[in-house]
């Protein structure tokens, strides 16, 4: 099906309740639904068509037409089609159809929206609070336009404590986190330990949330929030950076030279190599092999340094503007990263001979942190967990972007489900990896690296773009706005999926896997940059009926 | 065979040989793009506050103490290295420099001040602002323009006496 | 006597413990970087551990938050003096980007006493381990304030009536207005 | 009775002075197998060294019974070392049995269970309740070592039986003995508390475990006494399985028996360099089996084989 | 001239005296005061009548009523075996009665005229069957009085019906066990005989014993059957396996604290006084050949090696301490068992090597019942201080008692690692013994050696097991429980100074074991004829401390010695920690800096040892 099939069998089944429909170039679409169907017809695209659970998006619209506006959106991945579903919500008790019941995938992002901008999502499995701190008071609502950004609100209180839910009987509580060896950033579990078995956690994360999507409405200008964007993640950053840029691109129409899209790619693909060479040794330190960590990181530091040499900056590279990037890849630039790609391909090769026969590692992440196409499905997992699972989703060959149309590629999947599956993957990507930069530096075209741009960034307009970061898939939402700077920019990172699920992978698993379990979906915690608690009690999932899911997969 | 994987692992890690640098020991110049501490250049600067305008982490500050005296502060403390002040810089007074060895046991060590002396414009008495080409992006909007987010640069004295960090901006009248 | 020879011992074997209240990651994957094979501060005996209570030294990334704030306070708290603490990077250093958000507190001095800072986004390993090396005394701290000032030029001042004189300095009195 | 008191004095001077020289030598090996330079051979004292000015904090409900598992740690690690030979003499070996030594090695780990329980940080006492799993099947298995070895001398005494007599059995060749030294050399690691069996310190997870609590001059205490009982280990090891050469005169057998200790810890370092840590259950299951099989050994050993 | 016989009949007789007494007085203090001077009163003849049997010999027994158409003769004699126990049971109970003045006050809803009469008829019971020579009726009759009156005492907190029902469940195994047990005395009895011009009844020991050399030779079938007969009635006493778990368990948290002391410290041991006198002291040495003793050992030793194995199992598993401490009972007496085990196979074996090691071995076995009983007892006063400050027997619920009861704390320090057999502590001297009894003895009966080691296999289980109930109460985190519900103080003297009196034996048994087994090796010498006499011709002191076995080929442990170097070595430790005058201080714990002191996150006793018990979860059944 293409975008008018998709409407045209949704006007069917809901005639006129569908208000408004866009569609755009670069096969995104967006449907505007009556409020009271919302959750019908995110039934029929979740479960009916297919489609992945992307992010649910508040708005706050009052000052121009006085409601606010929820988005829901999603992917159809085999169609290549990005889909944002959108209703008018009442600005003065503002509250919309929750759809976690049909889409569990969807609990953060509504919870998000009901704690950012107030927005009550009604019928919501478990609304607790995701991601202010604990001292915020309630009732006071950052993410709306009259929230002035650098203000504490009265009733800020540092001393209030989180509520959490009582234990399972018989379990003991092992704190893990905000500041635990494992976890690089702040986060908080809360797990429900029997002896060494993990029954279930409790997270309280979104300590890292700095509230960048506010930065980026009220302070920041379109040029200044590739800086920012960047840095909601360390490790990614120059995904979220081309994915603000291709968002605002694509809600403005801006084409950015073919030259910038191919360094744009290259850029890409050297963080990815980077990533995943950092988590093969991440995930070996924290299953106690310290040398693999140390001699990944050996190998991953000419990327490292290649990366500085190009861009000027290790990690941050700074790379995007609107409508360009702001480094090129000179001749010797060109060479030299051939050099760096090959010698690393040769090395790499040589670990991944020795890894996969492991059987040391292979006992200690066979069978670890389960996560089936059922889980990856219902909570959207994503990227080389969805891969390992086996579903094939990869957003660089299903929504392709920047030049990534343009090479050959293959989706490296495993079916293992576990941890050694992702491993596997990652290992194999850093392939895939290097086959692209080969094919961009050959491929590369000269040409200017900044497309001219003549007009004023027009209002109003919406913008989808979904870039595949090492971790998985990252969304940006991007809604133009007045003063030069967007009027909502939403942020959806893989790890913002990818975390939902960890509840059920760490489920009657043992301590010291849970760790590996963690780190095996390479959480970033600051790409999230909200918060939010999940537990899970029961582990089953049960695809279709809500009833059934209230009961079993109990998003509590 | 769990074994020779072991071993084959062993001759990785020795084939690697010792890579270590004698980093603190010798030096170890940054490349040629690196973009480090920003140098700003006095005699260059024209005080169009372009870069303050355009700084993501708002770290350059602007003063008119009087006039003709404007203080530009860089405090670095919070600089992202980003390089768009040396991008916009419409007469290149702003260099990112290679030097990253910036670490002290005093923050204030890394913060410039410019004191600028700004040409009055005869008409209304206010600073002469170089209407300079900053980018190719051609939009309203600068935050000089747009009085309600004018306090980036002209708040500073408020942000000042409020700040529980007075070293942030702390302009001294001499 | 003895103590005096031991704390001699002290900068020879530092124990780091890395704390992360809520930055982007990018400085603590370039804290790790700083112990693999091309930097290696194990040289220096620095050692990652993982309770503050073993640590010598707080490494901390990210700005002060205020859900991590009373962690942080309470993992400084936890450590055994003497203890340093080395603010990394931007957001640690002066609050970065966020600085003024409303869940930002800003940088972590206002938190933990900072002993060492280490500015840079992130910080490349070698201004890290020069940071270290620093706080051992192997090298010497190499920047210093600058203070630039343009040559006043003599343009006559247009509107003398305002300017007030303090203490042979003039001075604009609209200068609340600023 | 003069000479054996000054002579396992000398040995516990020896060791203390070497335990932390043989961690620095490890440290340096795995920092040469992970392509580092690696930290200076004497890291260790230094680390000692700091450890003591640090300041000694007491949390949980019983600092004093902290303070005493410290002491005893260390405390019963040396004593342990006064009753080994260590090369330079026999100590006081021959007032002593075997019973008596698997007893105080369980001590000393006892020592450090206690510490994790004062401690009473949840993740010390996950680390407590591992290391406490781990120490069921592994002092057996010392146990069935030395118990072949002194079925095979007919005496219980400990230099009697850490003079090679394991492999003097009654029957043709010593099977018992052979099956042993491989489950002994299998789970070394686990003794020398070293990957892929630190699970009870599981950095990553558990934050060193039953020390999480401890800083300062405790924590000095039981670093040193790990140290110790690294050593310990070897020279039983060594005693029991190589004892060839530690007779000899003076300067000779005593670096015998030194060179024989770096190798072993030559071995455990590359061992614990090229290992992921075991899952605790993992663990239990492979010594379970070590433990059938030693009462394999056992069996055999007791019926002369 | 007071005679030993006399003087434990007078230590009887007064008992049931002070019975009587504290049945008419009403004051629940006066009551306890008298109850105890009245165990001291009767310690003193013990204690005399023990010393003297010791030191100078054992005499003659002595009638004191005889009905020869019933065969009914009260003929108490008391010979070093006897003297032994009989120590044990006046050393237990004293500190017992002692913690009881006080302990009982917090039963204020139950009267003490249920317990002060009861628990001293049933230490007259023990003082006389532990030196009867009846095997019939006075052997009924002494057995009927400790299975009603402990019957009363474990029924005492009788609102709870769970006591209820583990007092029935006690009565109805002890009535099996008593008629097993006289079934196997009739099986065994060959009529009347004459000793020393003295007449002796039909089942009075010593007549049996005559006759047996003749009922081996000639029934050996209904010999066995009849010592098969004894080993499962004192081994339903003894809490052997399969059936000590039927009744033990439930029996000894049920009874109040000194009670529990009492029951697990000396009841159950005669038990083992019993499978003693029967299996190593009835048969007399001269036709020992007679007696298929490799069997009996391997069957006795087996049976003790599977009671260790399974009562340390299941221990592991409990969460209720005086539950945990009562499995441990069985465990502990599966070493005795062990003990008498190897001994009597090794007897069977003319090689004096093995005589000494058999020798070792029932000294051992001697010697750990000893321990047992002080460390096991001292336990259970622990776990009676515990329950009378938290009213809880919960180790879940329990935690960071130390801070409150720092004492308490220190003897359960000291009975925890002796009863896990920590050098230099009594319960290791005890063990050791055990261990080159049966492992040396491997020399000749090779199966032993596993068997030894299994034994300290187990020791590791018992080492965890009371970490945990030592963790878990005294130290870990203090719970919202404790903290709330507890007075923060120590306990009163009165219950502390029992505790530290034993305490205080089991350091110095542990520290200097050779007053122990000086102890037991007069027993041996001086105990009546049967094979446990040519135990005691071994001299066990030769060439050292312990070694039995000649300087060579033996074992030498100096405790003392350890004791030294650990001082030495401490001090030295000492002076390490004090040498960079490092400060100190206080602090919360660290929980990943953001819960504090949270009482969900104390990891409680359910959680210890997840992956061992999931090993040993077949155990629950055995």
């Amino acid at each position: 099906m293409n975008e008018g099939e998709i409407i045209k069998y949704l006007r069917n089944r809901f005639g006129n309740k569908i208000r408004r429909t866009d569609i755009c170039r670069d096969r995104r679409f967006y449907i505007n639904v009556d409020s009271d169907c919302l959750k019908d017809v995110c039934k029929v695209i979740f479960r009916d068509l297919d489609a992945r659970f992307i992010t649910s998006i508040g708005v706050d619209e009052r000052q121009y037409n006085g409601g606010f506006l929820v988005a829901h959106n999603f992917a159809f991945d085999s169609w290549k089609l990005l889909c944002s579903l959108q209703t008018n919500v009442d600005g003065d008790s503002p509250s919309v159809q929750s759809i976690t019941d049909i889409v569990p995938a969807s609990n953060w992002a509504e919870r998000e929206f009901r704690d950012l901008l107030g927005i009550e999502p009604v019928g919501h499995i478990y609304p607790k609070r995701l991601v202010l701190p604990d001292g915020w008071p309630d009732g006071v609502y950052p993410l709306r336009k009259d929230f002035p950004y650098d203000s504490v609100p009265e009733g800020f209180d540092e001393n209030r404590s989180f509520k959490f839910d009582d234990a399972p009987p018989g379990c003991v509580v092992v704190p893990f986190g905000p500041f635990h060896p494992t976890l690089d950033e702040p986060a908080h579990f809360r797990l429900y330990v029997e002896g060494e078995m993990v029954r279930g956690c409790e997270y309280r994360g979104f300590m890292a949330h700095r509230g960048i999507e506010k930065l980026g409405e009220s302070v920041l200008t379109y040029n200044e929030i590739p800086m920012a964007a960047e840095r909601i993640c360390g490790i990614c950053g120059c995904v979220h950076n081309v994915a603000y840029a291709q968002a605002v691109e694509n809600a403005v129409g801006i084409m950015p030279p073919p030259r910038s899209e191919y360094i744009r790619t290259i850029m890409l693909e050297l963080e990815r190599l980077h990533s995943h060479l950092l988590w093969v040794g991440l995930a070996c330190h924290i299953s106690g092999f310290d040398t693999l960590f140390m001699h990944c990181f050996r190998i991953r530091e000419p990327v490292m340094w290649i990366a500085e040499k190009i861009s000027g900056n290790r990690k941050t590279y700074a790379l995007c503007l609107i409508g360009g990037v702001r480094w090129d890849i000179t001749e010797e630039l060109n060479q030299e990263l051939r050099e760096v790609i090959g010698k690393l391909e040769t090395s790499w090769r040589e670990v991944v001979k020795a890894v996969e026969k492991d059987s040391n590692l292979q006992k200690r992440t066979r069978g670890v942190g389960i996560a089936d196409k059922k889980l990856v499905k219902e909570s959207a997992l994503l990227g080389p967990v969805a891969r390992a699972a086996g579903v094939p989703i990869d957003s660089r060959r299903d929504h392709p972007y920047a030049a990534y149309n343009r090479v050959e590629f293959d989706v490296v999947v495993s079916d293992f489900c576990d941890v050694w599956g992702r491993l596997i993957v990652r290992m194999y990507e850093v392939f895939e990896s290097i086959k692209i930069i080969r094919q961009c530096l050959q491929k590369i075209e000269p040409g200017s690296i900044q497309a001219t741009i003549t007009d004023e960034i027009p209002v109003g307009r919406f913008g989808m773009s979904s870039v595949e970061a090492p971790r998985g898939e990252c969304h940006h939402f991007v809604i133009t706005g007045e003063n030069n700077r967007p009027r909502r920019w939403r942020v959806r990172a893989p790890t913002y999926q990818n975390l939902q699920g960890v509840p059920t992978m760490i489920k009657d698993q043992q301590l010291a896997d849970m760790t590996l379990a963690l780190a095996s979906i390479d959480p970033c915690f600051s790409c999230t940059d909200r918060l939010e608690t999940v537990d899970i009690k029961t582990g089953k999932v049960r695809v279709y009926s809500a009833k059934e899911l209230e009961t079993l997969f109990l998003w509590r | 065979m769990s074994f020779i994987s072991k071993i084959r692992e062993t001759l990785i890690c020795l084939k690697a040989g010792r890579v270590t640098l004698p980093y603190p020991y010798q030096p170890r110049p940054a490349p040629e793009k690196f973009r480090g501490r920003p140098i700003f250049d006095a005699s260059k600067c024209i005080g169009c506050a372009g870069c303050a305008n355009n700084c993501p982490a708002r770290e350059i500050l602007v003063l008119d103490i009087c006039q003709e005296i404007r203080i530009l502060k860089y405090l670095g403390r919070r600089c992202t290295y980003c390089g768009r002040c040396a991008d916009v810089c419409p007469e290149n007074a702003i260099t990112m420099s290679k030097d990253y060895e910036t670490a002290t046991n005093n923050i204030a060590d890394i913060q410039q001040k410019l004191e600028l002396f700004m040409s009055t414009c005869q008409r209304c008495g206010r600073c002469f602002k170089e209407p300079s080409p900053l980018e190719q992006l051609k939009l309203k909007g600068y935050r000089f323009d747009d009085l309600a987010n004018e306090r980036w640069i002209f708040k500073s004295k408020s942000y000042l006496d409020n700040f529980k960090v007075s070293d942030d901006i702390h302009i001294e009248l001499d | 006597m003895f103590r005096n020879f031991l704390l001699k011992m002290f900068p020879r074997s530092l124990w780091v413990y890395h704390a992360n209240s809520g930055g982007c990651n990018g400085c603590d994957i370039e804290v790790l970087n700083v112990l693999t094979p091309y930097y290696d501060a194990e040289r220096f005996g620095i050692k990652l551990v993982a309770s503050p209570r073993h640590a010598d030294v707080m490494l901390c990334q990210g700005p002060a938050m205020r859900s991590t704030a009373a962690a942080l306070k309470r993992a400084y708290e936890a450590m055994p003096s003497p203890k340093i603490v080395f603010a990394i990077g931007s957001c640690a250093c002066g609050g970065g980007i966020w600085h003024d958000l409303y869940n930002v507190i800003g940088p972590i001095e206002r938190i933990v006493p900072v002993s060492y800072y280490i500015p840079g986004c992130p910080p490349r390993p070698e201004a890290i381990l020069y940071g270290v090396a620093l706080a051992m005394g192997l090298v010497d701290k190499k920047v210093i304030p600058t203070n630039l000032k343009q040559e006043e030029l003599p343009i006559p001042r247009y509107h003398p009536e305002d300017l007030i004189q303090q203490e042979s300095m003039p001075v604009y009195k609209k200068l609340e207005k600023v | 009775m003069m000479i054996k008191i000054l002579s396992a004095l000398t040995n516990v001077v020896i060791v203390l002075a070497v335990a932390p020289l043989i961690e620095g030598i490890m440290r340096k090996i795995t920092a040469r197998i992970q392509s580092r330079q690696g930290p200076p051979i004497l890291q260790p004292y230094y680390d000692l060294m700091k450890l003591l000015i640090k300041e000694d904090i007491e949390s949980g409900e019983s600092p004093s019974m902290q303070r005493f598992s410290a002491i005893m740690a260390f405390a019963s690690a040396l004593t342990v070392v006064a009753l080994l030979p260590l090369g330079f003499g026999y100590g006081l070996s021959s007032h002593t049995d075997i019973i008596l030594t698997i007893y105080l090695l369980t001590f000393c780990g006892v020592c450090t269970l206690i510490a994790g329980l004062a401690a009473g940080s949840t993740y010390s006492l996950v680390g407590i309740s591992r290391e406490m799993m781990l120490m069921i099947p592994l002092e057996p298995i010392l146990a069935v070592a030395l118990i072949i070895a002194a079925t095979n001398s007919g005496s219980f005494k400990l230099d009697a039986v850490l003079n090679g007599s394991i492999y003097n059995s009654p029957g043709i060749f010593p099977i018992s003995s052979i099956i042993i030294l491989v489950i002994i050399l299998a789970s070394f690691q686990a003794y020398a508390q070293r990957v892929p069996f630190d699970i009870s310190e599981a950095e990553t997870e558990i934050m060193d475990g039953p020390l999480v609590e401890y800083s300062g001059p405790k924590l000095a205490l039981f670093k040193y006494s790990r140290m110790i009982r690294l050593v310990i280990y070897c020279a039983l090891f060594i005693g029991l399985f190589v004892p060839w050469g530690s007779n000899l005169m003076f300067p000779f057998g005593f670096l015998i028996f030194w060179f024989k200790v770096l190798l072993l810890v030559l071995l455990v370092t590359v061992v614990a360099a090229t290992h992921a840590r075991y899952r605790i259950d993992q663990a239990i299951n492979y010594f379970a089996i070590m433990l059938l099989v030693s009462f394999f050994a056992l069996a055999l050993a007791s019926i002369g084989l | 001239m007071l005679t030993p016989e006399k003087s434990v009949f007078i230590a009887i007789l007064l008992c049931l005296a002070g019975a009587v007494i504290t049945a008419i007085l009403r004051q629940r203090k006066l009551c306890g005061i008298v109850a105890f001077l009245i165990t001291v009163a009767t310690a003193i003849f013990i204690y005399y009548a023990s010393f003297d049997v010791l030191i100078n010999g054992h005499q003659k027994a002595v009638t004191f009523l005889s009905n020869k158409s019933l065969g009914f003769a009260l003929r108490v004699f008391v010979d070093g075996l006897s003297a032994w126990f009989l120590i044990l049971a006046a050393t237990i109970a004293i500190p017992s009665m002692f913690f009881s003045i006080k302990y009982m006050e917090h039963y204020e809803d139950y009267n003490v005229s249920n317990y002060y009469p009861y628990i001293l008829m049933f230490l007259a019971a023990m003082y006389g069957l532990l030196s009867t020579t009846d095997m019939m009726w006075f052997f009924f009759i002494f057995w009927q009085m400790m299975t009603i009156s402990g019957f009363f005492l474990i029924r005492f907190e009788r609102k709870n019906r769970a006591n209820i029902k583990a007092s029935n469940k006690f009565m109805i195994m002890m009535q099996i066990a008593c008629f097993v047990t006289m079934l196997g005395a009739a099986m065994i009895s060959g009529g009347e005989a004459s000793l020393d011009n003295e007449k002796l009844l039909r089942y009075d020991f010593d007549a049996v014993q005559q006759h047996i050399g003749s009922l081996l030779t000639e029934k050996p079938t209904l010999s066995a059957m009849a010592f098969l007969m004894f080993l499962i009635g004192f081994g339903i006493k003894l809490g052997m396996w399969p059936f000590g778990k039927i009744w033990l368990p439930d029996a000894h948290p049920a009874a109040p604290s000194p009670v529990s002391a009492m029951l697990s410290g000396v009841m159950i041991k005669t038990g083992v006084y019993g499978i003693m006198r029967y299996f190593v002291w009835l048969v007399p040495p001269e036709k020992w050949q007679l007696f298929p003793s490799r069997y009996w050992g391997l069957i006795i030793s087996l049976l003790g090696i599977i009671t260790l194995l399974t009562g340390t199992a299941q221990a592991l598993r409990q969460e209720q301490t005086k539950r945990l401490l009562a499995f441990h009972s069985i465990g502990q007496i599966g070493y005795i068992l062990l003990g008498i085990g190897a001994a009597i196979a090794l007897s069977y074996y003319s090689n004096p090597l093995a005589l000494t090691l058999g020798a070792v071995a029932i000294a051992g076995a001697l010697f750990h019942t000893f321990n047992h009983g002080l460390f096991k007892s001292l336990l259970f006063l622990n776990a009676g201080s515990i329950l009378y400050r938290t009213n809880t027997q919960d180790l879940n619920k329990l935690g960071g008692l130390i801070s409150i009861m720092p004492l308490t704390a220190i003897t359960s320090f000291i009975a925890s690692m002796s009863i896990s057999g920590v050098p230099p502590l009594n319960g290791f001297a005890s063990k050791w013994s055990i261990y080159v009894g049966a492992i040396q003895g491997g020399k000749f009966a090779p199966y032993l050696i596993p068997l030894g080691f299994i034994a300290i296999f187990t020791s590791g289980l018992t080492l965890a097991s009371f970490i945990k109930f030592f963790g878990a109460s005294f130290l870990s985190r203090k719970s919202a429980f404790v903290s709330e519900k507890t007075v923060k103080s120590e306990l009163n003297w009165s219950m502390l100074l029992p505790q530290f009196l034993l305490a205080a034996l089991c350091l110095f048994f542990g520290i200097f074991p050779y007053f122990g087994l000086v102890g037991i090796q007069s027993a041996l010498k001086n105990s009546a004829a049967g094979f446990g006499n040519t135990f005691g011709g071994v001299n066990l002191f030769e060439g050292g401390a312990l070694s039995g076995v000649g300087y060579n080929e033996g074992s030498f442990i100096s405790p003392l010695m350890v004791v030294i170097a650990l001082v030495l070595f401490s001090l030295l430790a000492i002076l390490i920690m004090k040498l960079g005058r490092s400060e100190k201080r206080a602090s919360n714990q660290w929980l990943c800096g953001y819960v504090v002191e949270d009482d969900a996150a104390r990891y409680n006793a359910h959680n210890f040892y997840y992956q061992i018990k999931q090993i040993f979860k077949g155990s629950r059944k055995l």
